[in-house]
């Protein structure tokens, strides 16, 4: 049945017609699924690298269709993907390089060539370099196919801060999953007869191939989906229980749920016994944690933590407890994620069916660039000294602004920004703000006027990506596949790729040999090892090269060595041990609601990335204006009905926004979403709409990851 | 037509000095301990790993696959410090890359072994 | 000529799969150049319960190509017309903007463009199923809510389904003999 | 989807259309009913004739105007679909505005119709063909009654037609009934009837009591008729379908409510008909004469056609807030 859904999946389009989760009645197609003539290529409207296959009349782009052929995208294409097209023909997308003409923010700007907006960059940041080191400048970026060139530039200049933005993202997953089994192993929700997700909001925040996974797995062939959120969100209203769990709490509940596994012996003995390391600790430290003590903890009754424990075990190894993918809740994150690990350690459903299974590759070439020195300085965020065991290649975001506030250890007075909004995506955005201040220079790289552009020096304006050429991007997973993003249509506006963009600045900066190449050359380097005949010929046709099937139990193998420092599965991590940290996830209850206060909770939805894309109409329909979610309980007591403005204030910021009285939410926590009360006038649908919830997110970071925690703001509603 | 101008400019420029040089510092720099061993650059480490290793230690090569999530930081250092490299454990001779550049490849798969607090595979 | 034998197109929906994630809504605009403010299709949600026992169900709906159409009855014009496979249509050159369809449409599945003045609604994508595509919204939706075929043919994934799960058609008392079937 | 977009516009049309039409028929009846030979209401005739053309000519132009493509508006006659209201509807208009033109033409008085030929621009004029002109100057006055007789159905087709064009959406169960024609077509005859009351009214040279009188009963009879309408359409709604119930819910406790009792149900039915009973009790009483109060008859005719108007109004936008569910 596997082997059949997976051909489907990779197969060349009955999954067009068809359904992952119901093949019974999709084996024959009604239409038969023809690919539509057009150009395959890769979305880039969120991080999950959909295949899509751009449709053009008369010259346009039409429409975007899904590319059945990418088995991680599952032949589906979400609702920001099909709204790319208005990206590329906003009426306010920036249309060629800009350089501020009045103060910061002000909006003044002076359209320039790109020519003296290279002159102008190249000598900005060589005056840093010169005052204060290359370590002066501060690359920052999210993830993205060219991120690699802006990246490398920061780099070829000597930066050591190169900042990326797991820190703000998923750094505390991968983290905890890569220190238990020293790799962050993907969820086979397509075979999972059993799934605890707790907050991951899987059906609002789409990510590909989970979301159509489970919902196939939950709606046809009955998966067991428990979900735990102080929100009802569209994930709770498809689960068999949702559980409004008092927030930071997850922590508790794992470890009654590991504490009960323990103690009836429901775990996998062989499975521990053979490839893991400190099981014995392991039963020792779960001992306290009673669901009993859980209970009290999480508000959620002791018996249904006992029901769901023994059903997580009987279930296993198909039974997961999902990692889940967004920043950090809480300073004590990294070891909450860490007890998920082990509780699917302790069932034995790693490398199974239906289980966690470390995720493969499709192998690529690479392009070879000429390397460059390492950089003398140290990183500004001390990662190396603070989060020794977080990636030294990304660093840490907050604690990285809340050196560069204070100058220290040592002053950064430029700040490159490509593809990233931090004023929206970092918390405390007046914080930030005063980060940009104290810079002598602020370059932005977009395709639109973000809030953080409009605070910049120089804004460059990137092509969409319907309109360039990306390197190929390897998709690991359970269904690995490699995509190319391909030009679609010629850029309407004076933009460049970011390659250029970085290459105009290296000529000026004396590091052209560094990036003496074109796009053409490093897709050709990539595609010549790719496991297919003629392999860029046919990742042009077909966008996409996916071959292998799930291969589950490679690393069940007694001489298997798990990329961990002993080797083993670390129930028990020296490492952490050795880093100051508790080998094992310790309890510790997350900060008691001030009386009068809620704790403002962040969740996603469908139409909307991270803080982005609200302005773009299709999507704006649907979400004209963020609102503050309130139960109904605190809302009588303060007088609040729907639709009255409130003013929500934390302890660095206040914002208005109009209010929805709502049961979906429990009465102790507040909810808005992001992507609204932009500063920038270009972003004209979401200008002055609504609130920004960076205004009010307080900083708080993860103890072991750095990661930013963004459960930890308190705030106070009040009407106007 | 060259993909890489700059890259062999540079390379070759490079190595024609270096082997200039090779014929004074080769028997001298092979003769000592590698003993600043993480001390080499990393990025570069990547480069010449890729470089010189690679042709040889991929799928299909004519070395077994290598990455440097293939062995353990301790087992590296072996490699490099007890000379194991090839059949014969004759080391790394001066075809491979300069003392330089060897104590480059040393530092990146060390840094990036399987039992490393950063490991990482060589594309990665 | 021995006769082709008739088709007749319909929609399958498993509402339960629908997590009101708006891809279908934004695939047809985008496919149909339907203008901001109005749609050709749409998910009603309902909510119910009180915290914490709530419930919230999204039902994904368009033009249901009526077995017996009440738009095109009323048509004064013949604009609104019904294919032979039953694709319920508008010849938008024939439509003078009376907008008597609109109201007499028990879905509300039909708008009036405010940028040609003439009646809209979904085509099922004619274009696509004509080239053998499927319509926007059921090729773009990520939970594979909508299957689309021919009724008529016993091997069409509809008919399949519909010969084996039980369903539902909204409103059927309104008399018009609905094609969106909806899984129970 | 449920905003209404059928608004004033069509209001108004509906309103204007069912105007006429009872103008025309009760002009019409005036016509047709004779004492020795001569019509036995002959102002009242004249009056409605004269009315009779003009509202439903404005109610069609605002017809058109509410289309959304209003210079296509011929194609509704490039096309006769029996299954559509509005198809039948818009022939008929034409067929009554005709009709209507004919028998205004044919209460002119020689003089009139001479005066309003001379008033044709002399070059227009000598396009006319001389028989076509012939023609125009016979006079008419022998063609009243045929017209009247012929005007019946077509009066009563129009008057039907507004409302069975609301009546035969199915989609809509607050309209259908088979209550709403009716409902619609003796409101429109009354509003007709209370637009000549006044329109004599305010005639002030030839106030006649017998006139007056006429007009009284046909007003009572069809005002009775349509509040006979109204109440079964009510407890028909109550005892019916849950959509149906829904629907009458709008005008029961909806935000058609007050709109619907006070406006239209109080003022615009039963008071006019409490006055024109209370005009009426000494000759119903056999007590006396019937008497005319001015201002109770004006008073009376106002609220009838406020009353038409608010009906349209509460049907048109009621109606479209309803639906299944």
């Amino acid at each position: 049945m596997d082997r059949r859904l997976f051909m489907q999946v990779a197969g060349t389009g009955a999954l067009a017609a068809g359904s992952i989760a119901c093949p019974r009645f999709f084996r024959k197609a009604e239409a038969a699924p023809v690919i539509p003539a057009g150009i395959p290529t890769t979305c880039e409207l969120c991080p999950n690298k959909c295949s899509v296959i751009a449709e053009l009349r008369n010259g346009l782009i039409h429409k975007l269709n899904p590319n059945p052929e990418n088995p991680k995208s599952r032949g589906m294409l979400c609702a920001r993907g099909n709204a790319a097209i208005q990206q590329v023909y906003d009426p306010d997308r920036l249309k060629q390089p800009l350089i501020r003409a009045g103060a910061r923010g002000e909006g003044k700007w002076r359209p320039v060539s790109w020519e003296e907006a290279w002159d102008y960059t190249a000598r900005k940041l060589s005056e840093v370099k010169e005052k204060h080191g290359p370590q002066g400048t501060l690359w920052s970026s999210t993830e993205g196919f060219q991120e690699v060139f802006f990246k490398n530039l920061g780099m070829a200049f000597g930066s050591p801060n190169i900042l990326r933005h797991p820190s703000l993202c998923l750094a505390s997953v991968n983290l905890a999953y890569s220190m238990t089994f020293g790799t962050v192993p993907s969820f086979d929700l397509l075979n999972a007869d059993f799934v605890i997700m707790a907050g991951a909001n899987r059906f609002e925040s789409i990510i590909t191939p989970d979301t159509m996974d489970l919902i196939g797995g939950v709606m046809e062939r009955k998966a067991k989906f428990i979900y735990l959120d102080p929100r009802f969100t569209v994930t709770a209203s498809k689960a068999d229980e949702w559980h409004p769990i008092r927030p930071g709490t997850d922590l508790a509940f794992i470890l009654a749920m590991i504490h009960v596994i323990l103690k009836e012996e429901r775990q996998d003995k062989a499975f521990l016994e053979a490839f893991t390391l400190g099981y014995e600790q392991l039963a020792e430290h779960v001992k306290p944690y009673t669901p009993e003590w859980a209970e009290l903890e999480t508000g959620i009754a002791a018996k249904d933590i006992v029901r769901i424990a023994r059903a997580f075990a009987d279930s296993a190894p198909r039974a997961v407890f999902y990692a889940g993918r967004r920043s950090s809740w809480y300073t004590n994150d990294f070891q909450m994620r860490r007890a998920q690990a082990i509780l699917n350690a302790v069932v034995g459903n790693w490398d199974r069916q239906g289980g966690m299974v470390p995720n493969q590759k499709v192998p690529k070439g690479e392009f070879m660039f000429l390397p460059w020195d390492d950089p003398k300085a140290p990183r500004v965020d001390e990662v190396e000294k603070n989060f020794p065991l977080a990636s030294a290649k990304d660093g840490v975001y907050l604690p990285l602004r809340e050196n560069v506030l204070k100058g220290q250890p040592y002053p950064v007075k430029a700040w490159m920004v490509y593809k990233q909004d931090p004023l929206h995506s970092v918390p405390d955005q007046g914080r930030t703000l005063k980060m940009i201040e104290q810079m002598d220079f602020v370059g932005v790289i977009d395709i639109a006027m973000s809030d953080t552009a409009w605070f910049a020096d120089v804004v460059f304006p990137e092509s969409h990506y319907l309109e360039r050429t990306d390197p190929i991007e390897v998709l690991p997973g359970i269904w690995p596949a490699a995509v190319l993003r391909q030009q679609v249509a010629k850029p309407i506006h004076d933009t460049k790729p970011c390659l250029e963009i970085v290459q105009g600045l290296a000529k000026r900066l004396g590091l052209n040999d560094f990036f003496d190449y074109t796009i053409e050359q490093w897709v050709e380097a990539e595609a010549r090892e790719l496991p297919i005949a003629n392999g860029l010929e046919h990742i042009k046709k077909h966008g996409v090269v996916a071959f292998s099937e799930p291969k589950y139990g490679a690393t069940r193998n007694p001489v298997n060595r798990f990329v961990t420092k002993s080797g083993k599965i670390e129930l028990f991590s020296e490492r952490l041990q050795e880093a100051g940290h508790d080998p094992l996830p310790k309890y510790t209850p997350p900060a008691a609601v001030p009386e009068g206060r809620f704790r403002m909770v962040l969740g996603r939805k469908a139409t909307i990335t991270h803080a982005g894309l609200t302005h773009l109409p299709w999507l704006h329909e649907h979400h004209k204006e963020n609102d503050v979610w309130l139960n109904p309980e605190p809302a009588a007591r303060l007088g609040i009905r729907t639709g009255d403005l409130v003013e929500v204030a934390s302890q660095v910021g206040r914002v208005r926004l109009k209010a929805r009285v709502t049961e979906e939410i429990r009465p102790d926590c507040i909810f808005m979403l992001h992507g609204f009360g932009k500063k920038s006038p270009w972003l004209k649908r979401v200008h002055g709409v609504g609130a920004a919830d960076a205004v009010l997110l307080e900083t708080a970071w993860d103890k072991v990851s750095g990661n930013a925690a963004m459960h930890e703001t308190f705030v106070k509603v009040a009407k106007v | 037509m060259d993909p890489f101008p700059a890259f062999r400019r540079r390379f070759r420029k490079e190595a024609q000095m270096k082997l200039t040089k090779l014929a004074v510092i080769a028997l001298l720099g092979l003769a000592l301990p590698l003993s600043a061993e993480e001390k080499g650059s990393d990025t570069k480490g990547k480069f010449y790993f890729k470089k010189s290793c690679k042709t040889c230690h991929v799928k299909g090569g004519s070395a077994l696959e290598l990455t440097p999530l293939s062995k353990t930081q301790a087992q590296w250092r072996k490699v490099f410090d007890a000379g194991r490299h090839g059949k014969a454990g004759e080391g790394f001779s001066p075809k491979f890359g300069t003392p330089e550049q060897i104590r480059d490849i040393k530092t990146f798969l060390i840094n990036h072994a399987s039992d490393s607090p950063q490991p990482e595979t060589c594309g990665g | 000529m021995a006769k082709k034998s008739r088709k007749r197109y319909a929609m399958v929906l498993d509402s339960r799969k629908c997590i009101d994630c708006k891809a279908c809504v934004v695939a047809c605009k985008a496919e149909n150049d339907v203008p901001l403010g109005v749609y050709r299709n749409w998910i009603g949600a309902e909510r119910s319960g009180e915290y914490p026992r709530l419930r919230t169900s999204f039902d994904p709906e368009q033009c249901h190509h009526c077995e017996n159409p009440s738009c095109v009855r009323v048509c004064p014009t013949g604009a609104s017309w019904q294919r032979e496979d039953g694709i319920v249509l508008v010849k938008y050159d024939d439509c003078i903007g009376c907008k008597y369809c609109i109201i007499a449409c028990p879905y509300d599945a039909r708008y009036h463009n405010p940028e040609t003045h003439t009646v809209g609604k979904c085509t099922f994508c004619t274009h696509r199923v004509d080239r053998g595509d499927l319509p926007a919204c059921v090729e773009t939706c990520p939970s594979r809510v909508r299957v689309f075929g021919d009724l008529e043919d016993p091997k069409s994934p509809v008919h399949q389904l519909l010969s084996t799960r039980r369903h539902r058609v909204l409103k059927p008392q309104a008399g018009n003999g609905p094609q969106l079937y909806y899984l129970l | 989807m449920h905003e209404p977009v059928w608004e004033f516009l069509i209001v108004n049309y509906l309103f204007l259309g069912g105007l006429s039409a009872g103008l025309y028929f009760v002009a019409g009846l005036a016509t047709w009913l004779t004492e020795d030979g001569a019509s036995s209401y002959p102002r009242i005739a004249r009056w409605g004739a004269l009315l009779a053309p003009w509202p439903v000519s404005v109610g069609s132009l605002l017809l058109i105007f509410d289309l959304g493509k209003p210079l296509r508006f011929w194609k509704l006659f490039a096309h006769f679909r029996w299954q559509s209201p509005m198809s039948i509807g818009s022939w008929l208009l034409v067929g009554f505005t005709l009709l209507s033109l004919a028998f205004l033409w044919s209460w002119l008085e020689q003089g009139e119709r001479e005066g309003l030929l001379s008033r044709i621009p002399a070059r227009l004029r000598k396009r006319i063909p001389d028989r076509a002109m012939a023609w125009l100057r016979v006079d008419a006055s022998a063609w009243r009654r045929g017209l009247a007789i012929a005007g019946f159905p077509v009066a009563v087709g129009v008057g039907i037609y507004t409302g069975v064009l609301l009546g035969a959406v199915q989609a809509r169960p607050f309209w259908n009934t088979n209550l709403v024609a009716q409902m619609f077509l003796f409101s429109a005859l009354s509003t007709g009837t209370a637009t000549i009351l006044l329109a004599r009214l305010l005639d002030r040279h030839e106030v006649d009591l017998k006139e007056t009188r006429f007009l009284y009963s046909m007003d009572i009879v069809l005002i009775a008729l349509e509040f006979f309408i109204v109440l079964p359409y009510l407890i028909h709604g109550e005892l019916s379908v849950e959509a149906v119930q829904e629907a009458i819910a709008l005008v029961l406790g909806g935000p058609f409510t007050f709109t619907f009792w006070v406006l239209f149900l109080v003022l615009g039915l039963l008071t006019p008909l409490v006055i024109e009973l209370w005009e009426f009790k000494p000759v119903l009483l056999g007590r006396g004469q019937f008497h005319l109060n001015e201002r109770w008859a004006t008073t009376a005719a106002g609220l009838v056609i406020l009353g038409g108007y608010t009906l349209r109004y509460v049907f048109v936008f009621a109606g479209q807030a309803s639906g299944f569910r």
